[in-house]
């Protein structure tokens, strides 16, 4: 969708400002987090998905973010860049407290649901769980989750997606199709003409939008949470985007694409929303501004991270396995 | 009778069978807390399979006894997803041949999340099924040594009425993952005097249910009964067997098993499930490990044998620890 | 379709009467398992499905039957019926001696897959490896899988499926779907319109057809064999039947609607086959000859099958594990 | 060092990693054997997790090397179709990690086929994973007890590049299922001379990774090497060690394990997977059943402590046997 094209719903300027600050930290995030390792998982330019999706819930909602970019989910909750960077620098403050990949942490404390398992799937299934204890308790609560194109593919999916549309829990599942599961291209490896059309399937609800496009990743999201709310039941949405880059920041992603590789530089969704914050009379000294105070924050919250106490074989928990001692 | 020795002869004691007992504890505790609900296959109008839900349908509706298709993966993960949202579900796995299936969401998902989120979430969930060998012979498989290994985890299996109603109790109100194992001969082979109400059976507790003083059997579900005949069978002999009853058998009552062994010195370990690589394997290491001392012989290991579980009658029968097998295996760690 | 409407092919009186046969004696097979145990799942009525679809394989085709039905299938391939009644009460020259519960038994000598595991969905995954081997090797073979509509709920027919489309595998999925699983109806827990509906969106041709026409499954089944043989990749079937009577002979299958019942007991396939062949001037006593035969042939191979030498523990076969003793 | 002593100086000997040593066993017997083909993801342009896959298929193409998607519960058993009929894939499951998604197709189609279909049937598989701590820190699971209980399963972990590329060769070659796990940590940690084309060494036998007389550490994998480091630090306090290389961890080398016991009388068991319920425990208990009068003191078993495998360095270095841990061991097996 070009840029100012009609929109499905008024946004204001702070809430396009919001947005866009958003965006803004989650790459800053990502970036730091690629220069502590290379074997993070980076969510470069797939902001508009992540950020799209997860500003559209309640605080009370159900969060089950995909684990590339997923860091960023508790913050737009409340979490301190310091906590958050705390994820992947581990401490004795920081909220994993060393015992997950950072990546993978979420923040419970915040109803953000970690990647307990690394294995693709389940969380499709935990999402659909939730939202149907929501329905059972008969709370206006909706749950949202995130996943990959790659993580499409699993029959978690499909058995998830057809739970939760024969038990009519309020879901709204979002792929977050960037085009690979780390170097297969899954147009390859996904038979059938995409996601969304197996998801329909389910008699659910779907939508295929421009992932890259945040604010109509959002005005996707917000229909169908509203609709789940209402007790409309689950919908599914494909939201297309593009990796840039490799799987893991080491990854050169020699595999991949030059027009991949091309169109994901042409369609910033940072850059993309900031010329609808131009068109809205915002000026790019503001813009300039956000960057330059996000860029501050991270850097404050890197070192603060770093300067949390480290961890010793003595934080290792033996007695915190079960509630009581068994 | 043991069954009389383990009940209080309480107000309101009615002999039913185990599943009965299992059901009645469910029950309870559905009536007592909203949070409860159920997950599963064919617990309506069916009552479930071998009727493990029989009556709760009519009784909680379709909201708390929840239908679904063939998917024990993706169920289990889901009842995770409640469990962390504060409800109490009771996964419903027909049979034990289908908790590989859902290896992922007991394994990976709900033994690891408690200390994964470092005490900011937990799963109080039970994963039920039937297993083991039973009156119809199918869905034999005794996999809890599959799920033996995986911290976080609590396996039950009862192997008996009073017991398994205090153990679902238990189980229910944990706010930890428990696997509860619900032996298949065990399910309607007699009738015990179950109190009404609450019982209290702790998990991680062994109970003696027969003491002796010669030699410490360590056993748990179906096996207690056959190692009590075993028991009452040398007790003719002069021969006086200790009986212990795991209950739960991870992580198992360590301190019950090494009383009794430190007492008697000598060990035999039965089960139905496969000796290799079994839980008795870790009895037999823990005891070797903390009591060597004690220990007068060699400790002996009743099991199946390393095939998979046959189907006729004359192959299975050589499969189960009998009487006769555990009273030798008994007399072998006794002095000629 | 009604009786003599017209068909996809020519039938000869001859195969018309060999399917008859075939039907017959799965029928037979049947009644004489429920006699001997109320726990044999029955597939009375189902036999259209059943015969229509493993009929039209080559002797070197891969057939994979559900297991409800399935016993009848190596006799399609030359297995005696004394032998087929051995794997339900198994001895010592049973074809399964004692291992396995009868009705899984299936027979790799005659190429038919049996059901390793009770678990349902995994043997819709082997079909699609036997038949991914064929295409590798450029051998001209095709593997037939049948399963319920309750097992095509499971993750494994989706993933299956895709693997089946993306590989180009020959398989030919047919889901014998009978209404139910165990108690449960299941259009009430699959969401959407159908299951073949799901398979259309893996992009192969899908067919569905009335599943108590033998002929009407034949025909679908040929096309689609002769398609994956000649290079045309994989295709699916729905073929709906009815259940008729409970999951098991014990099971009264009081939770099944009166409609239902009625339905199963109209639509009978043998009846139905009976009427095309009385068109085609086959005489009423050659029907019932073929009853007769088929009950005579029965009895005697219960008979003999009941008299194999009884299994004892010494058939264990502790050693018969590995090929080579580890 | 010991890859000297286990490699013949044979004609076409090259310094390479264990993963290149699996690679070339892989490698030459695709070339052997048309029927052998590898599935699993991201084995083509990328090269395999880890380059587990490097180079292969450039010289197979992708009719021999076949790319998926993530479905590792149906590929494999799928795979077991492909074996069924006559092909001998080799399954890559990316990590450990998943190995319990396809836990239903390993332990009850693959480990029963031959033994249920009567060897009718057979499943000539390979079921090769990367797991264990490692560089990278992901993925460090340590899974192969929960499939050490399944008859008809064969489990193989190599713990240096000879004998991974001879056992890889049995594993292809074998007509039984075969899980193959390759450590994380080994895998490019250090090169050893390993022959071009065939080496032998055969499934179900230990090796004498060091000679000793004093005490046993019987182990597998990584801590093979960590047990010689320690071994090699005893040695100069006269404390003589003698190390076993299970390789074969299911089913395990008894004898081999056996014989040593009863020279030393003193039994050390190591291993990176959790101490409850893992591969130790089975041969603690065997040793301790089956030669009871060799042991002069209580077995020690040195594994990871009983929660979820955390991520950070200070917290897993707690849960792998390190030189430190297992020498304390030894000495504890010692008289004082
Ligand atoms: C069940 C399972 N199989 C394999 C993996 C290894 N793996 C990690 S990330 C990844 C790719 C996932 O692709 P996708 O779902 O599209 O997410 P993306 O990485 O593109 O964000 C894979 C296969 C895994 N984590 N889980
Ligand atoms: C994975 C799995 N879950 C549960 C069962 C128990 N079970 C046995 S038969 C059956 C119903 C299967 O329904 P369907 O596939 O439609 O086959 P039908 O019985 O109708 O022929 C179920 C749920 C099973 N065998 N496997
Ligand atoms: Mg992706
Ligand atoms: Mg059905």
């Amino acid at each position: 969708m070009p840029v100012g094209s009609p929109r499905a719903r008024e946004w204001t300027l702070e809430e396009l400002c919001g947005l866009h600050r958003a965006m803004v930290v989650s790459r800053g995030i990502e970036r730091a987090c690629i220069e502590k390792s290379g074997h993070w998982y980076p969510s470069l330019g797939e902001e508009g998905v992540i950020i799209g999706t997860f500003s559209q819930l309640r605080p009370d909602d159900a969060a089950v973010p995909h684990y590339r970019g997923g860091l960023v989910v508790p913050w737009l909750r409340g979490r301190s860049l310091v906590q958050v960077l705390g994820c992947v620098t581990p401490s004795q403050t920081s909220p994993t407290r060393g015992r997950m990949y950072g990546g993978f942490a979420g923040g419970m404390e915040f109803g953000v649901m970690p990647f307990i398992t690394n294995v693709l799937g389940p969380n499709i299934a935990v999402a659909t769980g939730m939202a149907l204890s929501f329905k059972i308790r008969r709370e206006s609560r909706v749950a949202v989750v995130t996943f990959g194109d790659g993580t499409a593919g699993t029959g978690e999916f499909h058995e998830s997606l057809n739970m939760g549309a024969a038990l009519g829990a309020p879901v709204v599942y979002v792929c977050q199709n960037n085009g690979y599961s780390i170097s297969t291209e899954t147009q390859r490896t996904l038979a059938g003409k995409s996601v969304a059309d197996w998801a329909s399937r389910y008699g659910m609800p779907t939508a295929l939008v421009d992932g890259n496009d945040v604010l109509a990743v959002a005005e996707a999201v917000g229909n169908f949470v509203a609709r789940a709310r209402a007790g409309g039941g689950p919908a599914f949405i494909e939201a297309k985007t593009l990796r840039r880059g490799g799987h893991f920041g080491a990854d050169p992603g020699a595999y991949m694409s030059d027009e991949h590789t091309r169109a994901a530089e042409d369609s910033d969704p940072i850059r993309r929303l900031e010329q609808v914050l131009s068109q809205r009379g915002c000026e790019d000294s503001r813009i300039k501004s956000v960057w330059a105070t996000v860029a501050g924050e991270l850097a404050d919250a890197v070192a603060k991270a770093d300067a949390q106490p480290a961890l010793t074989c003595h934080d290792l928990g033996l007695d915190e396995i079960f509630q009581h001692a068994i | 009778m043991r069954s009389e020795a383990l009940t209080p002869s309480a107000a309101g004691a009615r002999a039913i069978t185990l599943r009965q007992a299992i059901l009645e504890a469910i029950g309870e505790a559905m009536e007592a807390d909203p949070a409860v609900v159920m997950i599963g296959q064919d617990l309506g109008a069916f009552g479930g399979p071998l009727k493990s839900a029989e009556g709760l349908f009519t009784r909680f509706g379709p909201s708390r006894i929840i239908e679904t298709g063939i998917c024990e993966s993706s169920m289990t993960s889901l009842a995770v997803g409640m469990a962390v949202q504060g409800m109490r579900p009771i996964v419903e796995i027909m049979f034990s041949d289908f908790l590989p299936i859902a290896a992922t969401a007991i394994v990976q998902l709900a033994a690891n999340l408690r200390y994964y989120s470092g005490n900011t979430g937990s799963v109080p969930m039970v994963i039920r099924t039937k297993g083991g060998d039973g009156p119809y012979r199918a869905h034999p498989q005794n996999y809890e040594a599959l799920f033996a290994h995986s911290p976080g985890l609590i396996i039950v299996s009862p192997s008996d009425a009073v017991s398994a109603k205090g153990l679902m109790k238990s189980a229910i109100a944990a706010n930890d993952p428990v696997l509860f194992i619900e032996n298949i001969f065990l399910y309607n082979a007699f009738r015990e005097s179950v109190p009404a109400g609450d019982i209290v059976v702790p998990l991680g507790k062994a109970a003696t249910a027969r003491e002796g003083t010669d030699v410490t059997i360590v056993t748990y579900g179906r096996t207690v009964r056959t190692a009590i005949a075993a028991a009452n069978e040398l007790a003719r002999n002069s021969i006086d067997v200790e009986v212990i009853d795991l209950r739960t058998i991870a992580p198992f009552d360590e301190e019950a098993v090494l009383r009794s062994v430190k007492k008697t010195g000598r060990l035999v370990v039965a089960h139905e499930a496969w000796e290799v690589g079994g839980i008795g394997a870790e009895i037999v290491s823990r005891v070797t490990r903390k009591a060597f001392g004690s220990l007068v012989c060699a400790p002996e290991l009743i099991g199946a044998p390393a095939v998979p579980v046959p189907f006729a009658e004359p192959l299975r029968d050589v499969m189960i620890p009998n009487v006769a097998r555990i009273t030798a295996a008994v007399m072998r760690v006794l002095p000629r």
